[in-house]
């Protein structure tokens, strides 16, 4: 049974430490396995590891399943483990946070093997699943022990085009950016529910073409579909849309931390160090009508920046900030700009669902309580080049959306939330530089706290602190929305993967 | 001729050249490339070790000096995205764009030329004014938004033709070809339909424009006073007269059709060098890039050369002064 | 007959045979009338148009994508629907209508100036000249508008302070798009004046001592304008839709002015949705503007050529 | 039978300035084997009757009364297609502008294969032998290699012969021949004259020739009728027009012609003036215009002098030079122009007159030699403001009166140009009154400013041209067949207005023609030119009286006589 779906990126590689992007990850996820795998709900199940526990705090014991062949056909064992985690690290690879997360592994038998990490961390399994491993002989074999890295020496790796993974898929033929196709992999360690033999994969860019191609009935499955043509693909006859909402939370940021704004009209000082303004922000956007207008009802608004399927979710403060533009225009009159201020906000405009839509919106509702806010939409290249720390946070009032790699909380915190940090690599994405000293003391507590109820309730405390202090503007949980035929069933996972081991054809 | 030819090669290089250096003055306006190739959790200081590496920090003088060497000997680079050679990628595509575009111009020409020329003789014709403001229509709606009608129309209310992509294709040598299967004559039908829609209505209104002014000539009415029959008075006296501004605008067309058939080949996600290139603008690739410019600095002399020959070829009065 | 000898200024253009040409051409003066027409309403789009779309603060997104007044779940106050931001589609034509023609114009023209010059130049003069202009349009060509586009707005943007870069983008759009379009121009007058420089007429105006400069503005000019007028007519749709595109790479005008090629693009997103009047309305509009320019192309280009009239 | 009549044409030109009515109320007819020879006035419609018979009057032309029948059956009523069958097949047609009815981007053997093929049906090679052939008879010489070239390669002369070749190679029934000499020396046209008289009686071929050269009528036609201002005013046997014509027009016109046995002090004048005065009268020039100062300071020595020039030609191109094939149309001719003076070149068509002149006014640089003007060397000059001077002071008339207008530019500005260029005049006003009266010296109204040179004749365009070239008020004139297209009372208005600036004023020329009448009454001196050679340089008295270079018996012999004309009233020249 042949399955045909297209989504809107490509395979860039199939190299599994090549690229830390979670379209490439997913769908490799179905050649290469990792020690624990995602099950239809995220949640973590064996995988290449049939059993795991903790010996200290920092040791982690995995019994590795026995009878495991690559496609191949060489065994699996502790050494690929090893070797596989090294090349994770090895110049080149785009993995190595998550290599990062251990320090160390000792090889008990080839079928056991103690985890070492740097500092106490409850949730290392989190970060396994998409640490996919790979044949130690295989890579040795085609010299591809680095991970092909986008520049230098070892590009044109063997493992760019080529795979030998566990997993229930196996690479037929692989056209970048054009047409992959991949086969079952007879040999799999489990059966698995759906009935696939065959998977063809086409990157369709402009969304259109995709809709209409699955309508046509070229295709079984197309993702991502724009929200608002979801009741045309419920109308038309033999397809539907799958939706529901994604593990990315939008966001929009403030800068403040300069002392003053970038693109501003106010000189000499920053109105975003005002808490007032802030709150004067939060208070006249209507999120509702965006998610009415704009996201067609499906998104879900929130008041926090980790959504509900993110390990370690808060629901108390998961209700948005009131809509209030009365109380928004009062608050502004205090922090002293009864008629507001310009100002530029940075948006990409092909990056998330409607991304350059809900920032006009914005615009426009800010606009009715005085604030004349200069939109700049941009491509993700250029926007991101612009944003990001690379090139010095150049942005006064940003768009952004968030899904934590690690599936937990804690990646939140640390990425955005803490303060900037050049050398210990943290808040990164903290752009605009929300800083408070007793978030960050927490946060370092929340990353190695092992007892869950401890770790809860430090978690609740962050974010409260942050949510009181107006540090963001959470938007919403965006919607995914699959285009599916009604010839196939699929499971559609938070984080906007496609698992072959559920699709099945009639 | 031959020294013609030789000269304009030479002049390619310089060209390609001053290209490439251009290219290069401009990629950093393209946007950041990093975040393209890595993912969100890189820390900054990995971010930063690549960007050393790929010498993007150089000043872009020195990256394109690089970059001319290693071209120099034949080797472009590898794609940032792909980390594959980038000879590899677009030799791929080539052969999907050129015979695109191939189809396309032969349906301008097809078309275009005769429609040019009965327009011009049936000036206030009913049909010809017909077809003079049913060509507009064409050119003046968004490439795009014709394609996806076309799709809708075609490919999803008639389902006759496929509404994406190249069909099933047949590798011969190098080169993959849809022209041997059905499914990859079928998928050509809607994208070179598109493509060629704008070139048809530029080609028939030039010519129909020289043509206006081509029978009124002397000459006209003597071949007329000779007796000769219209086809051969329209086609071989009057439409040759006409074919100089025709042939410039047909290469710069095919040209353009080849280099940035953009629109269209991501409309119908036509796996084509257009594609190739606007992916890589987004992804900011710039090896891609920059080879892929200096491929095309090297088409358009190439068939603007062919251009002046075929000026020479068509009309004897301009050789006298090529020596 | 005596009396056109001395005529005033006026009666040269009532008097000239385009005006006569014109007032006995129907279409000619049907076209015009559109024409003038739009760019009139155009220009007068804030006492027309019965709200200012440009304004964020009166726009609402909840009147968002409403359908025609006339169709079920119309709105009175939106004759034409409104957009996803709510904007009403009649007010946003018109006022998105400025900005597309002053870009598309002033970039057709821009390209033109340029190209035509430069065509004549290196057509007329020939040997090193034609070749380093001809070689300066190859690298020219291969270089699409989004990048050069690009490359201007990031220097641009470079060089002026950044409060400034909304008021500038809209010439970084004109002098990308018309940059890019000059080879057109170029490349074609270069072709029709290797043919025309060795007729008889040029040479009996060198012989009165005519400079080349002359020859080429009052006599080749007139001869090969022909198929200029053609591709003039034509680009100035392209124009107005490149300038939409580019417009999306954030080169140039801010989405929340949209223009009526931004407009069309918006609408490109609610095809299958069914919300058929983004598109259409300002589609038409364009089609409508393209054919009238053309026809009043077609038109001149006659009146211009004795022969023809 | 009659073979072709021409029964009451009437045919207007419709414009917002009026309407012209070229043709009014003609009636002709043409026997089997008769040769009808049309003269009169150039504007008279000439022309234009040619046109409407084989149904190709330019449009807004038409034929708003009478018929043309070919055999009785009428034709002008015909289908399209039905008259393409009789074009070239039944009537060939001869069109006056011999070097723009070819189609410059065809070779002379594609356009003569394909029309004989279509019409004989004979296939390729036969055609391409009959095309050869032709070629021959109309004296081309060596016809196999040339056959190959383009149009813009041949003389004025030999394109006209090629026209004549396209008309006749599908032996028609009628010929009408519209001015098919004008380009051609004596001896070429008396060859050319002597193919259509056999044609005529052998094949029983009714021809229809519009000419301006008495000598012509004389020659060949039968029967002449006299157009005048679109009219017919006469009609009758050739010796009757020419002996004792009834009609003061035909009168007037026949005194007019060039004389070739003496020499005159002036052209008579046509006295001859249907509306009230409109033809100038003999203009003072102490006070006209044309007449003013020249700020030339008197020189020794030649005006103009050519040493040793060589004009090569590329026949075919190639990649390497040497098998290239080249030619010398112009091989080491060197002669003296001084002040004052009046130098005619004459010599077969396609010796390489036009070449020449095109040569000293630095449109072609010569292969060799140098050309020398008031001592400085034109060949040497390269920049357009040096030679601004001379441009000024050396105007050109063109051969070719219908390439050489711009067609886009009005009349006005056509001749105006030139005087604005130079700054000639102070005020728009003045230019316009100058452009005025100088149409008015050409015999062209006014109203002839406001009109575009398509809607012109012939003549008219040639007067165009004529005027644009004295509005410099040239010290030196180089005259490329100036008066070939023009009716003997215009020519006679015109040269004689050459001839007083060249009195009064000094004017020099070098005066190219054919027509050794004119040169005759015109030169002081003449060369003769053949293959690019100058053969022979002498005082014109004294090379009309006793030539020395054989060739130029030979011309003066074909020379034709009009020994029919009357003598007296004429001044003749003592000297
Ligand atoms: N297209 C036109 N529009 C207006 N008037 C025209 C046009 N063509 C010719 N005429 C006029 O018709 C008259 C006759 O023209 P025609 O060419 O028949 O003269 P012709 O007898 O041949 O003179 P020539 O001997 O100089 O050739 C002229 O006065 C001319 O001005
Ligand atoms: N551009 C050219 N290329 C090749 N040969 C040419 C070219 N122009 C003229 N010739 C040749 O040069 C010779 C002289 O031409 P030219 O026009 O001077 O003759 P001419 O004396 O003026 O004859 P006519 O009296 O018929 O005009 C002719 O044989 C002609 O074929
Ligand atoms: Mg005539
Ligand atoms: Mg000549």
């Amino acid at each position: 049974k042949t399955f045909k779906f297209a989504f809107q990126g490509d395979l860039s590689s199939l190299d599994p430490h090549s690229l830390n992007e979670s379209f490439l990850l997913a769908t490799l996820g179905n050649v290469y396995e990792g020690l624990v795998l995602y099950g239809p709900d995220l949640e973590i199940m064996p995988g290449l590891a049939e059993s795991w526990k903790l010996l200290t705090p920092t040791t982690w014991e995995f019994k590795l399943r026995q009878g495991v062949k690559f496609h191949g056909g060489q065994d699996f064992n502790a050494d690929d483990v090893i070797f596989s985690w090294q090349r994770t690290l090895s110049e080149g690879s785009d993995q190595k946070v998550r290599g990062g997360q251990i320090k160390n592994i000792t090889k008990v038998d080839d079928h056991t093997i103690v985890v070492e990490t740097p500092a106490p961390n409850p949730i290392l399994v989190q970060d396994l699943p998409y640490l996919l491993i790979m044949d130690k002989e295989w890579s040795e074999e085609n010299n591809a022990t680095n991970a092909t890295s986008a520049a230098g020496d070892n590009t044109g790796n063997y493992a760019n085009l080529n795979a030998n993974g566990t997993g229930p898929f196996m690479i037929e033929s692989h056209k970048a950016d054009v047409k992959t196709v991949l086969k079952r992999h007879e040999g799999y360690w489990k059966d698995i529910e759906g009935n696939v033999t065959e998977v063809e994969f086409t990157p369709i860019k402009e969304a259109p073409t995709r809709v209409a191609a699955l309508i046509s009935g070229e295709l079984d499955m197309v993702y991502p579909v724009p929200v608002q043509d979801w009741e045309r693909l419920d109308d038309a006859d033999g397809v539907s849309a799958l939706t529901g909402p994604e593990a990315r939370t939008i966001f929009i940021g403030f800068d403040q931390g300069r002392d003053e704004l970038l693109y501003s009209n106010i000189k000499g000082k920053n109105p975003f160090k005002d808490q007032r303004v802030r709150a004067a922000f939060v208070h006249a956007v209507d999120l509702e009508a965006i998610k009415e207008k704009i996201m067609r009802g499906a998104a879900t608004p929130t008041g926090l920046l980790a959504a509900p399927q993110i390990n370690g979710f808060v629901e108390s403060l998961n209700t948005p900030y009131e809509y209030n533009p009365e109380k928004s225009k009062a608050l502004l009159a205090e922090a002293g700009y009864p008629d507001g201020f310009e100002v530029t906000l940075d948006c990409p405009n092909n990056r998330y669902v409607n991304d350059e839509k809900i920032c006009q919106a914005v615009t426009s509702m800010l606009a009715k309580v005085g604030v004349k806010v200069d939109l700049l939409a941009q491509p993700k290249s250029k926007y991101f080049g612009k944003v990001l720390s690379t090139s010095g946070y150049d942005t006064s009032f940003y768009l952004l959306g968030w899904t934590p790699g690690s599936m937990d909380v804690e990646n939140v915190l640390s990425s955005l939330i803490v303060c900037q940090d050049e050398e210990n690599k943290r808040g990164m994405f903290n752009l605009g530089n929300y800083c408070n000293p007793k978030v960050d003391e927490l946060t370092a507590a929340i990353g190695s706290e092992t007892d869950q109820a401890k770790r809860t309730a430090m978690i609740e405390e962050a974010f409260k602190i942050v949510k009181d202090e107006v540090g963001y503007m959470p938007i919403h949980q965006q919607p995914i929305a699959w285009g599916v035929s009604d010839r196939v069933t699929v499971n559609q996972r938070a984080d906007n993967g496609l698992d072959y081991r559920y699709v099945t054809v009639k | 001729m031959i020294s013609f030819i030789l000269k304009r090669l030479v002049q390619s290089v310089i060209v390609m050249l001053t290209v490439a250096l251009i290219a290069f003055s401009m990629f950093r306006f393209v946007g950041d490339p990093i975040n393209n190739m890595v993912g969100q959790d890189t820390s900054r200081a990995d971010r930063e070790a690549l960007t050393e590496r790929l010498g993007l920090n150089d000043p872009f003088i020195v990256q394109f000096g690089r970059f001319a060497l290693n071209a120099a000997q034949g080797d472009f680079g590898f794609s940032y995205k792909f980390r594959q050679p980038v000879n590899k990628l677009i030799l791929e595509r080539m052969s999907a764009t050129l015979e695109l575009s191939f189809v396309s111009a032969v349906l301008a020409l097809a078309i275009g030329i005769p429609a040019g020329v009965y327009t011009a003789l049936k000036k206030k014709g009913f049909l010809s004014r017909g077809i003079m403001t049913l060509s507009l229509v064409g050119v003046s709606l968004p490439t795009f938004l014709i394609g996806i009608l076309l799709i809708l129309l075609f490919g999803v209310v008639l389902r006759w033709l496929p509404t994406f992509g190249r069909g099933d294709v047949v590798a011969i040598g190098g080169w993959t070809t849809g022209f041997l299967t059905v499914s990859g004559l079928k998928s050509l039908i809607l994208p070179s339909i598109t493509l060629a829609l704008f070139q048809m209505t530029l080609i028939m209104r030039l010519v129909r424009a020289e043509m206006l002014e081509v029978l009124r000539t002397d000459f006209i009415k003597f071949a007329r006073a000779r007796g000769l029959p219209d086809r051969a008075v329209h086609f071989k006296h009057a439409l040759k007269n006409t074919l100089v501004p025709v042939i410039t605008i047909t290469g710069l067309q095919l040209g353009s059709l080849i280099a940035f058939a953009i629109i269209t080949e991501s409309v119908f996600q036509w796996p084509g060098m257009g594609l190739l290139f606007i992916q890589a603008i987004s992804d900011v690739d710039i090896p891609i890039m920059a080879a892929y410019l200096v491929l095309i600095a090297f088409f358009f002399v190439i068939i603007n050369m062919v251009v002046d020959i075929l000026y020479y070829a068509v009309d004897p009065r301009l050789r006298a002064d090529d020596a | 007959m005596e009396q056109s000898l001395e005529r005033t200024r006026l009666q040269r253009i009532f008097g000239s045979d385009i005006w006569y040409s014109f007032t006995h051409n129907p279409t000619a003066i049907f076209s015009a009338i559109v024409t003038v027409g739009m760019i009139l309403a155009a220009i007068f789009a804030p006492w027309i148009a019965p709200h200012d779309p440009f304004d964020l603060a009166t726009i609402s997104i909840m009147d968002g994508n409403l359908p025609p007044a006339w169709s079920a779940g119309g709105d009175m106050n939106f004759l034409l629907g409104t957009d996803d931001q709510g904007r009403g589609i009649l007010s946003t034509i018109l006022y998105g209508a400025r900005i597309s023609l002053l870009v598309g114009f002033s970039s057709v023209i821009f390209s033109m100036v340029v190209g035509i010059t430069l065509g004549l130049v290196s057509g007329y003069v020939g040997g090193r000249t034609d070749a380093l202009i001809m070689r300066i349009a190859d690298i020219q060509l291969s270089f699409p508008a989004i990048l050069i586009a690009l490359l201007v707005d990031g220097v641009a943007r470079g060089l002026i302070p950044s409060e400034m870069h909304s008021e500038i983008s809209i010439y970084v759009l004109i002098f990308a798009i018309g940059i890019s379009g000059w080879v057109q121009y170029a490349r074609t007058v270069r072709g029709s004046t290797l043919v025309e420089k060795n007729k008889e007429y040029v040479q009996a105006a060198r012989v009165i001592g005519i400079r080349p400069f002359t020859i080429l503005r009052r006599h080749i000019l007139p001869n090969v304008m022909g198929p200029v007028m053609v591709i003039a007519t034509i680009h100035l749709a392209i124009a107005i839709i490149t300038e939409a595109t580019l417009s999306f790479l954030g080169v140039g005008v801010p989405p929340t002015t949209p223009s009526l090629g931004t407009l069309i693009r918006i609408g490109n997103e609610y095809l299958f949705s069914g919300d058929w009047w983004i598109t259409i309305f300002p589609g038409i509009t364009l089609v409508v503007l393209v054919l009238a320019v053309n026809l009043l192309g077609d038109w001149m280009r006659d009146a211009l050529n004795p022969k023809l009239r | 039978m009659d073979l072709l009549n021409i029964n009451n044409l009437r045919i207007e030109f419709p414009s917002r300035h009026g309407t012209v009515i070229a043709v009014d109320d003609v009636t002709l007819t043409v026997q089997p084997g008769e040769v009808l020879g049309v003269v009169g006035e150039s504007g008279a419609g000439k022309s234009t009757i040619g046109n409407a018979v084989i149904g190709l009057l330019e449009p807004p032309g038409k034929m708003t009364g009478g018929h043309v029948l070919l055999k009785q059956q009428g034709i002008d009523t015909l289908g399209p297609e039905a008259k393409r069958k009789i074009r070239g097949r039944r009537i060939g047609m001869i069109f006056q502008d011999p070097l723009t009815s070819l189609d410059p981007l065809q070779t002379i053997e594609q356009q003569l294969v394909e029309t004989i093929d279509l019409h004989l049906k004979l296939g390729e090679r036969k055609s391409r032998e009959r095309a050869v052939d032709l070629l021959r008879q109309v004296g081309i010489p060596d016809p196999e290699n040339r056959i190959k070239n383009y149009p813009h390669q041949f003389s004025g002369g030999m394109r006209q012969r090629v026209v004549i070749a396209l008309a006749l190679c599908a032996e028609p029934e009628v010929i009408i021949a519209d001015e098919p000499t004008t380009a051609l020396d004596v001896s070429i046209q008396a060859q050319i004259l002597e193919l259509m008289r056999r044609l005529c009686k052998d094949k029983k071929v009714g021809m229809l020739i519009i000419t301006h050269d008495m000598g012509v009528i004389a020659e060949i036609t039968d029967r002449v009728a006299v157009m005048y201002r679109g009219k017919l005013v006469e009609e009758g046997t050739t010796a009757k027009i020419l002996g004792n014509p009834d009609h003061p027009y035909t009168q007037s016109l026949i005194s007019a012609v060039p004389r070739p046995d003496i020499r005159l002090k002036r052209f008579p004048m046509v006295n001859y003036i249907e509306a009230e005065g409109e033809r100038k009268k003999l203009l003072d020039l102490s006070t006209h215009w044309l007449g003013r100062s020249r700020d030339y300071a008197a020189l020794d020595g030649p005006l103009l002098s050519l040493k040793n020039i060589v004009m090569t030609f590329v026949t075919k191109p190639a990649i390497l030079k040497h098998n290239r094939v080249t030619f010398n149309a112009v091989d080491d001719v060197s002669f003296d122009i001084n002040e004052g003076e009046v130098f005619g070149l004459v010599g077969e068509s396609g010796s390489g007159k036009s070449t020449v002149a095109r040569m000293i006014c630095s449109l072609y640089r010569p292969a060799a030699g140098e050309i020398n003007y008031i001592g400085t060397d034109l060949t040497k000059i390269r920049s357009e403001t040096e030679r601004d001077f001379f441009r000024r002071q050396m105007q050109m008339i063109f051969q070719d009166p219908f390439s050489s207008l711009n067609s886009r530019m009005r009349v006005m500005d056509i001749i105006a140009e030139p005087i604005r260029f130079h700054k000639l005049a102070s005020s728009n006003r003045e230019v316009e009154q100058i452009v005025t009266d100088l149409l008015d010296h050409v015999g062209l109204g006014a109203q002839a400013a406001v009109r575009f040179p398509h809607e012109f004749s012939g003549g008219q365009r040639q007067r165009i041209s004529i005027a644009r070239a004295l509005a410099t008020r040239p010290r030196f004139l180089i005259c490329d067949e100036p008066t070939s297209a023009l009716d003997v009372s215009i020519q006679a208005q015109i040269l004689n207005l050459l001839k007083d600036l060249q009195e009064e004023l000094g004017l020099t020329m070098l005066f190219i023609s054919h027509d050794l009448p004119v040169i005759r009454q015109m030169c002081d001196r003449v060369g003769v030119m053949k293959t690019g050679k100058l053969v022979e340089v002498s005082a014109t008295e004294d090379l009309f009286e006793n030539p020395q270079a054989a060739y130029t018996r030979e011309l003066l012999d074909l020379m034709p006589r009009l020994d029919t004309l009357s003598h007296e009233g004429l001044e003749v020249e003592q000297r």
